[in-house]
């Protein structure tokens, strides 16, 4: 399994603090995405914001990156502390 | 390597609900570290507005562990670059009311010119890199803030 | 005009022998300043060596009245050219030990790059502009130092 | 008269940390350092020194200032503070 985890306003927009999904099939972060829009159409639409960030392990990765079972996979806005 | 980062028991990075007190980590950056005659700071605190709109409170969400790693990262940057002693930052999380602090970070150095740089470099990148998100409750209601393309062009600019 | 700097009895400037509180002023600097989200601070101490001679002691020399004139000027100059709100200066007299306070300057503004520029502006212009003089205990002897070539072009770099 | 002041190692190398002059046929701070060489040959030497500032009512001037009775002209070396 896959870790899937959001924050911030998309946690809200989602619903959703965290999920998990299957390995099977899925190797890039961009099919993270996809896995998580057909598991729950309402997603789809929120997941595909073109500024959302991607961590991978806790570091920053782009949509191409390589996930495997047992990653950690979180998705956000862009950050706003200090 | 500089000797007062050997010192045990010094955390450098602390994310917290908590307040803390400004004094007492300035004393504790200056504390057998008698190398360093310059110290500069920076905090920010909670305004009582943002883009014209009346603020009553923030709420500050974090990415746990992945935030130490980063502001870790960024520490480390910082003393690639510049020849300082230490460093610390506090970053508060939860709900916080106006005039309360949101962020803390001290440099110490032998010259005030690195820590001055070290610090705002800190500060330009946690702003930029380390993922923590603020939600405003303004006489509006509540809401996310957005990043602001000049925070991203303050931490551009240290690449120039 | 910043609200704020109409607050009375805040002088900006402090020549004194007595030692200070660093949390104390930035508490000072921060009290019904809920405007200014930032605040940096410089503080400079006595160090123990200097171009690699063993410092015991300083001691601190001014000249009263012309010391706070200038200041008085430089905080003024910083203010027009920098959105800021709050300002201290306390600089410290006469025979200081290692490790001690010797310097403080405090910033406040909305925006951190404002406080960060002009404290570091005010301390540039401070090490060059105003009559203070250090003489130095080391293991030698005592002797007065010496100007350094690098502040003058600190100072200098603001005009460009 | 004019008050003369001295700071810092010009104090001590003069052994002296004020005076006061005539203001008669003192028109200039280079006449002011003329008439205290006249008045201390001792003093000539560590007047002349090229690095030396002076202030007239506090207010930094160069060798050429007019300066008048009641005047506050105070010599030193350049500032260390900070």
């Amino acid at each position: 399994m896959i870790k899937v985890i959001f924050f911030a306003a998309l946690r809200e927009e989602l619903g959703c603090g965290g999920t998990e999904i299957s390995a099977t099939n899925v190797n890039t972060v961009a099919e993270v995405k996809l896995a998580l829009g057909q598991q729950n159409n309402d997603w789809q639409h929120y997941l595909t914001n073109n500024s959302l960030l991607c961590a991978v392990n806790h570091q920053m990765v782009n949509r191409d990156f390589s996930v495997k079972a047992g990653d950690e996979v979180a998705f956000f806005p862009p950050v706003t502390g200090g | 390597m500089n000797m007062t980062s050997l010192i045990n028991n010094y955390p450098e990075i602390s994310i917290q609900t908590e307040d803390f007190d400004h004094g007492v980590e300035v004393n504790l950056l200056e504390k057998h570290n008698v190398e360093d005659g310059a110290v500069v700071t920076f905090s920010g605190r909670v305004r009582n507005n943002n883009l014209g709109l009346k603020v009553r409170g923030l709420f500050l969400e974090h990415y746990p562990d992945m935030t130490e790693k980063l502001l870790a990262e960024i520490i480390e940057t910082a003393k690639q670059r510049w020849n300082i002693g230490r460093v610390k930052v506090i970053h508060r999380i939860g709900q916080l009311a106006i005039g309360e602090q949101i962020v803390f970070v001290g440099v110490t150095s032998k010259h005030r010119q690195d820590a001055f740089a070290a610090n705002e470099f800190i500060m330009d990148f946690l702003k930029v890199k380390a993922p923590f998100w603020k939600k405003e409750l303004t006489e509006l209601g509540e809401s996310w803030l957005e990043a602001k393309t000049s925070d991203k062009e303050k931490a551009q600019a240290w690449s120039k």
